[in-house]
């Protein structure tokens, strides 16, 4: 049966959004950042707001997102992109702006400038991408990565005597009175994808509002870095990581803004 | 809106500057406080905001200059300004910006250095502004006023020269002419032409392909045909050298001095013609480009040059490389935040005469 | 002709010699003269010494900057060790009488001792001791008329400051006379 | 049940197995062969697909096109028109 | 300890440096991950705290160079590497280290630039490297390596020039030159003396005033006198001074080229002598100070010098420099991380040659 | 009485400590810097350990430290003084040493350094003056500068809309893993300084039990900053900076540790 | 009560006051001259110093001294010796 | 005289390009050559392509970088078409025969099949894959001694490897074997 025999009569249910370009993503076989780049770009279509949409990419494997994202972007200097997004959201203030950014780049060497946009309650979408591990430079040690994880700068492990402790940037985000929404995901199952989604729409809609940032993290795999199969990383994902950052809400807006 | 009178005013350096930026229909400055500018974010913060300009102050330098970096790429006129530490913070972020080929106008209030330094007035970030102190092959275009009449005058001609060329332009001054005041008159508001560029970021209508903001061009080839756009853009820039002569012509020693300093070599250059002395002064106003071409044409009749800075002997390089052997070059400078007095230039010329006039003389027990 | 004027104004932060150097700026402004003002910053907000060059001209100024002075208005010891002898021969140096005593055995200079923060109080406020010795200077050295002052001095006070403009006037005035009246003494005579 | 169908874009596809674990129906394998790129790609290897979508949410290439039996319109008894 | 055989091995740039670290004894060594140089930090951690060496990974390469500068002012011998992005980070800290005087190693492995670029090997940071990127008037040493075996003898080398001059040394090398491997002859552990300096900062004894590292002088008078020092101390660096010539004795044509670039001419040289061609290699080993001495002497004989380098001509001006008008210099070079190749530079030998001896027919139609 | 008949038979029971040098301070009268100060060189008198200590001094009106505190120190570029504690600890890992860091450095220009700093758990002791604002650039807003507080660059007085909130770091820090000990003081009253001196000692006395980073903030005056005679500053201070920063003790170690 | 005493170190004060405000009993005040740097200092302004150390301890210049009246010595009943 | 030898070695990342350079470069150092290995690197850490230019000659070589090759093992399809123009006449093409084409109309090159994958299937270990190509590359040109590979792997394979040492001298074997046996193409003929 070829492939148009087999869709005679039925009906198109999913298909990749055009918020989506062609081209085929740079990204290893099972990373979560293809997942987030689609479930983000599924929203911006699903709003209607190609139009008024502003992205900013960072320094990390998802430098490319721009590649995949079928909006304006700009791909800023490594930790810089809530900086970047500052900068455009202030002087385009009606504009739909986000950034994404692994947790090197945002909970490392973009630490100042994540807690500082927050604060300030930039009328941003940031959203986050936690795989424990500097994915685009061949996997080394990130802030979050778990004590005792192996990546090629803690060969024996992750110790906290030398290296410290994981960092859990999310929490101490949602302290700040800038963070309007708070929330933590997954993309490792349909049912986790569903979510992300739901809270990705939501952050988007809050936006508008300018009641403050909105902070998605995603908690992801990264089978290279990890040394894992995409099957394995998922399966060591949800039994190392989420002990370490359980998924779900951490901060929600004020009741009357729903 | 009617033309409105240009008056003069008496201000300082740094505020004729902000003020400028503002009349020059400024969309964002972002800055972060620093010794001695710390008056340009303090004047736009009461002034900017109600005239529809964004202003913030950022975390630090690092922040500040990607915030510049968002806000001009999306489009926006945008300024930003420090002292030299907080400008080797942004070398980083110059680098990207020039890569991306992002106009904006940055400006450096230089003071003595290395390290933390003082605050006094100095001119040691010669190299760094000129020869470009982030990584890779960029150029910022460099205005260097020498009056706070041109620390006005700068802040639309360096726009106009960033969005003409979409490159990061530096006004390279120091804490002297920040913080002195003097008479200016200031640009007329709304006399700067402004539109929406096409490569803007502010969302993608569906009759056009999304724009991009980027230096990164990881496939080695493309990365080369991006530079070599740069290169041709600089080459393109040359034509922008400009330099003051002032009595050069008959002048038998020519001095070479920027900024602040070209003020002190001026009254030099007064007092040396009533003592009878052949001395003129070329006043370098752009430093990138160097106006190479105009001193090399000043070497054609001048015997000596004398370069004068507030540095240990950075400009020299250039003014070398434009004599190119055919005069001798000497260098005088003061450091670490002082400012050179005439009378030592003067005293630096005599010498300079005696070691050539009286050559066979010297060294004599 | 008017000749060219180099002036040092100096003191402890907080005492206005800044502020006195840029009322003159602007009153020299206003007629037309070419100014610059140029201040010595420290880093300290307060405490420590500042000072400014004023340097009123006809033309162009080349230097801001200069080493030697035509006058000196001085407002503390320190200050005055450190000018005396960068005033020109034949200068002006006035010294606020309470705060700054002249030492014996300096150059042939006009010295001149004004006692400001005295005259302030007796007039009401000590902000003014400033306004007194530049009137004073002034006397001295007619470089601006009062009036230009006073229109300057309605140009740089903030409007819950407008009131003390008589009160200023009145101390450019008093600082004029005691000038006239202020015994001279070439720096030297017993201070 | 539904029956439902997916198109997989062999040279997008990387050969991750996410689809594969995620498909409820089993109905998702990878291919023998490689693509261009050196992948093995998924393909259906039964018809139990029922068009859920699970096998696209968790595509991180979005290789994936999902396809459904159209619904059988319940018609409610009162109102049978004739078909245009 | 008795002394260990030096033996051959075949490594990778970065490793044979992180070995050769290790083997200097170094104390303590600060980090951040970026290609093409994440192999030192990879190796180090494994290696090094075994062998007694403090390895960090820091938060960010600006928190990294403020460790250097902190460990290293307490008196520790320290390195820290990175490539290009991450070395203009470290700017505002380099020129605090230097005016500070602290004795450190720098290792920039350089990539394709300006902004994030590409992760190709380039030599675009000649300029950031020895005019100074960061504020004021400091030098940072320079090395250059060309080969595998320098990667490794630059850094006793390196530490020993630093702690010599209390400076910061700066081995400019690039992606490819870190990422090849050769064979090695790997320095000698304990070869390099080391002795706690006088003035760190290690807790102050009753018999000794307090020590202080500290960069600001607020004072500009003695502002001056520290930037004398420096100036002085960078006279007497200029003895240092390296370089190689390959066959330049009876060159008419002399290359000039750094680190790779040098590899490159090095075959260029060969082919052209096979053709015929009298053509020979200079080759700076230290960048700053640049070898002008050495290389105006070869100006003497040499009709032409070509310079040859992985950016759009940086080095060129040093040459001109030295050269000072005498002979002619050429620039040849590829940018964003393309390596040029043997034949190209041949090709521009070729119409040196022509546009030189047959100028005149040059421009014909 | 000439002074020396005035004491004539009385014993000496407070003089100023060698480990403070005898150079005047540049600070304005009645700043809280001189204080903290002279408190912290009591403590390391007191503790005899002037010989292991190293201190750093941050750019900030306290930038020149070091000509007042009698031991060996190093002054950093501004907002690294935590980067440069730690190169200095890592190698000297049996010496005291600490930071001494104003509200713009360690919160606005040296958040990264800070944060990650603590949460490596270095152990050295961070003693952070919060005082509100930028002192020695000449009083402008600091991450801490208070909502409607009035300074030269937030001149109507901080509004949250533009300027976002002030940055309260300190219960931030007490969140990461790597704080041991982290607490609130201030110095306008003697029994506020002798609250002060108490934890200070405390602090360095768990120094050597490497087990974390010891915070100490103190809630300052800026009489020059805030435009107020110091008697009026610590009276403000008292009445406005406490409502937003509270002193008390914030974080203290497990049980067993003292 | 114990009777006590300040001395201050005139040219290193700054006349902010704080040790006026801090004293319990009222005894320090500020001078009407001014010392080299142009501040007033403080000064003793009665005799009811305890020598409780307040001033000291909130003096941001570390410039008071502060001396106190030995403590009487209670020497037990029981041991009474001879003082050597 | 050993005569110096250009070698490109290229295929998808993870398929071992980079190692198998390697190895041949240990060898090539046992033997006391001098040896250069250069990797190119790219962004993505699995997939995109990955190649090394090997150069063993007798003395200090050069330029490690060279644009025309002695010979080429090629790994991919992409690779083919980047490389096989950039081998020099007469030079040697070897190619793994499951997964490149090799297609008509090149130049005249000794072009030679291996079927690398398959050989490495059959002694039991995918990974040996790369040994095979490399013992048939010895085969056709001997820059090294089998024995001085077999060296190189005990250096460099981990401990946890190490037993699969003889499986690697089998594979070497077996690929000289199959480069002998190899029915030799020139580019060109029906591959
Ligand atoms: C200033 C600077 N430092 C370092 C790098 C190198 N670098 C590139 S990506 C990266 C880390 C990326 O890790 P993460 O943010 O977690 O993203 P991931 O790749 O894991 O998605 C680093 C350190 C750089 N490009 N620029
Ligand atoms: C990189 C850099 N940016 C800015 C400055 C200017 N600067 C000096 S001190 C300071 C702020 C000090 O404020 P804070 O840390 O609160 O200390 P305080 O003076 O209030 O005690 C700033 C911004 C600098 N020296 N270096
Ligand atoms: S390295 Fe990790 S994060 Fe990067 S693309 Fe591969 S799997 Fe994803
Ligand atoms: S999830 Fe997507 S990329 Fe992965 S195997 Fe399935 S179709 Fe291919
Ligand atoms: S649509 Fe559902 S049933 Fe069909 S292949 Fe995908 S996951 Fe399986
Ligand atoms: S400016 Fe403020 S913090 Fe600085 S010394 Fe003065 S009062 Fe203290
Ligand atoms: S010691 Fe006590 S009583 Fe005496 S002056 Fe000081 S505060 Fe007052
Ligand atoms: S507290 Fe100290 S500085 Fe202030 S008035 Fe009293 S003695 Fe002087
Ligand atoms: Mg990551
Ligand atoms: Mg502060």
């Amino acid at each position: 049966m070829t492939p148009k025999e087999r869709i005679n009569g039925y009906q198109l249910v999913y298909h990749r959004p055009d918020t989506l370009t062609d081209n085929p993503t740079h990204y290893c076989p099972g990373c979560s950042h293809g997942v987030v780049h689609r479930v983000m770009m599924e929203v911006v279509k699903e709003m209607g707001i190609q139009d008024r949409t502003v992205g900013v990419a960072p320094v990390g494997c998802a430098v490319f997102a721009y590649n995949y994202m079928n909006v304006d972007m700009q791909e800023a200097a490594h930790g810089r992109a809530t900086a970047v997004a500052t900068g455009i959201k202030r002087v385009l203030p009606d504009r739909y702006v986000f950034t994404y950014q692994g947790d090197g780049d945002l909970a490392a060497i973009g630490t100042s400038e994540t807690i500082h946009t927050v604060n300030r309650g930039e009328n941003i979408l940031i959203v986050f991408i936690n795989n424990g591990v500097y994915g685009m430079t061949g996997g080394q040690m990130a802030p979050t990565t778990l004590l005792g994880m192996k990546t090629t700068t803690s060969p024996m492990g992750r110790d906290v005597v030398t290296m410290g402790h994981p960092l859990d940037i999310t929490p101490l985000i949602a302290q700040l009175p800038g963070a309007l929404f708070v929330t933590r995901h997954s993309v490792h199952t349909p049912a986790a994808v569903r979510k992300l989604k739901k809270a990705l729409r939501l952050a988007f809609e809050y936006q508008p509002l300018n009641k403050g940032t909105c902070f998605v993290e995603v908690v992801s795999n990264c089978p290279s870095g990890w040394k894992m199969t995409p099957r394995e990383a998922n399966a060591w994902m949800e039994k190392n990581m989420f002990t370490a950052y359980p998924p779900g809400d951490v901060k929600l807006p004020p009741p009357g803004l729903n | 809106m009617s033309p409105v009178q240009r008056t003069t005013t008496l201000m300082k350096g740094n505020e004729a500057l902000a003020e400028a930026a503002l009349r020059s229909d400024m969309d964002a400055y972002f800055g972060y406080p620093i010794t001695p500018q710390s008056e340009i974010l303090e004047y736009l913060i009461i002034h900017g905001p109600k005239r529809g300009s964004v202003v913030l102050q950022a975390e630090s330098e690092v922040a500040a200059i990607n915030m510049v970096y968002g806000a001009a790429g999306a489009g926006a006129r945008v300024m930003i300004s420090s002292s030299s530490p907080g400008i080797s913070l942004m070398q980083e972020g110059l680098s990207y910006i020039a890569s991306a080929q992002i106009p904006c106008l940055v400006v450096n209030v230089q003071r003595g250095g290395p390290g933390l330094g003082t605050i006094q007035p100095a001119q040691g970030d010669y190299f760094q502004a000129t020869k470009g102190g982030g990584h890779g092959d960029y150029r910022l275009i460099v205005l260097a006023p020498s009056s706070v009449q041109e620390m006005a005058d700068f802040v639309p001609e360096g726009f106009r020269l960033a969005e003409k060329y979409r490159n990061p332009v530096m006004i390279l001054s120091d804490g002297a002419l920040g913080q002195m005041m003097e008479s200016v008159q200031l640009p007329e508001q709304g006399s700067l032409p402004k539109s929406i560029p096409a490569w803007a970021t502010r969302g993608k209508p569906e009759n056009r392909e999304r724009n991009i903001i980027t230096s990164l061009f990881i496939d080695p080839e493309r990365m080369e045909q991006v530079n070599i756009e740069l290169q041709k853009k600089y080459a393109a820039v040359q034509s922008e050298a400009r330099a003051e002569l002032d009595r050069t012509k008959d002048a038998e020693i020519v001095l070479v001095a920027f900024g602040l300093a070209a003020r002190i070599c001026q009254k030099v250059v007064d007092i040396a013609r009533e003592r009878g002395k052949s001395v003129g002064l070329f006043r370098p106003i752009t430093l990138y480009p160097f106006p190479t071409d105009i001193l090399s044409r000043t070497a054609d009749h001048a015997e000596h040059f004398l370069v004068v800075e507030m540095n240990a002997g950075q400009m020299v390089e250039d003014v070398r490389l434009a004599v190119n052997g055919r005069r001798s070059v000497d260098f005088t400078g003061r450091m670490g935040g002082i400012i050179p007095t005439p009378e030592e230039i003067l005293q630096k010329i005599e010498s300079l005469t005696v070691s050539t006039t009286d050559q066979a003389l010297q060294g004599m027990p | 002709m008017f000749v060219t004027h180099e002036l040092i104004i100096a003191g402890f932060g907080g005492q206005g010699a800044l502020s006195m150097g840029q009322i003159l700026a602007y009153a020299a402004t206003i007629e037309g003269r070419e100014v610059s003002w140029m201040p010595s910053y420290g880093p300290e907000m307060r405490g420590g010494t500042a000072n400014c060059i004023v340097i009123v001209a006809e033309k162009r100024i080349s230097s801001p900057i200069v080493t030697m002075f035509d006058s000196a208005i001085v407002l503390n010891q320190p200050s005055l060790d450190k000018f005396l002898p960068r005033v020109k021969t034949g200068g002006l140096v006035l010294v606020e009488e309470s705060t700054v005593k002249v030492p014996p055995g300096s150059p042939a200079l006009e010295v001149v001792r004004i006692a400001a923060v005295h005259e302030a109080d007796i007039l009401g406020a000590r902000q003014v001791a400033n306004t007194v010795m530049l009137g004073a200077f002034l006397a001295k050295r007619p470089l601006v008329q009062v009036e230009s002052v006073v229109k300057a001095l309605e140009k740089v006070l903030p409007p819950h400051r407008r009131h003390l403009l008589d009160m200023n006037r009145r101390a450019l005035e008093r600082g004029a006379e005691l000038a006239g009246h202020s015994e001279k003494l070439t720096a030297g005579s017993t201070a | 049940m539904i029956r439902g169908t997916v198109l997989v874009a062999q040279e997008i596809c990387k050969g991750c197995e996410l689809c594969v674990i995620a498909c409820p129906q089993d109905c998702l394998g990878l291919s023998e062969t490689l693509n261009k790129k050196g992948y093995r790609f998924a393909m259906l290897t039964a018809d139990s697909c029922t068009g859920c979508e699970n096998c696209a949410l968790v595509c991180p290439d979005a290789a994936l096109t999902v396809y459904r039996e159209p619904k059988p319109v319940r018609r409610p008894a009162t109102s049978v028109q004739g078909a245009a």
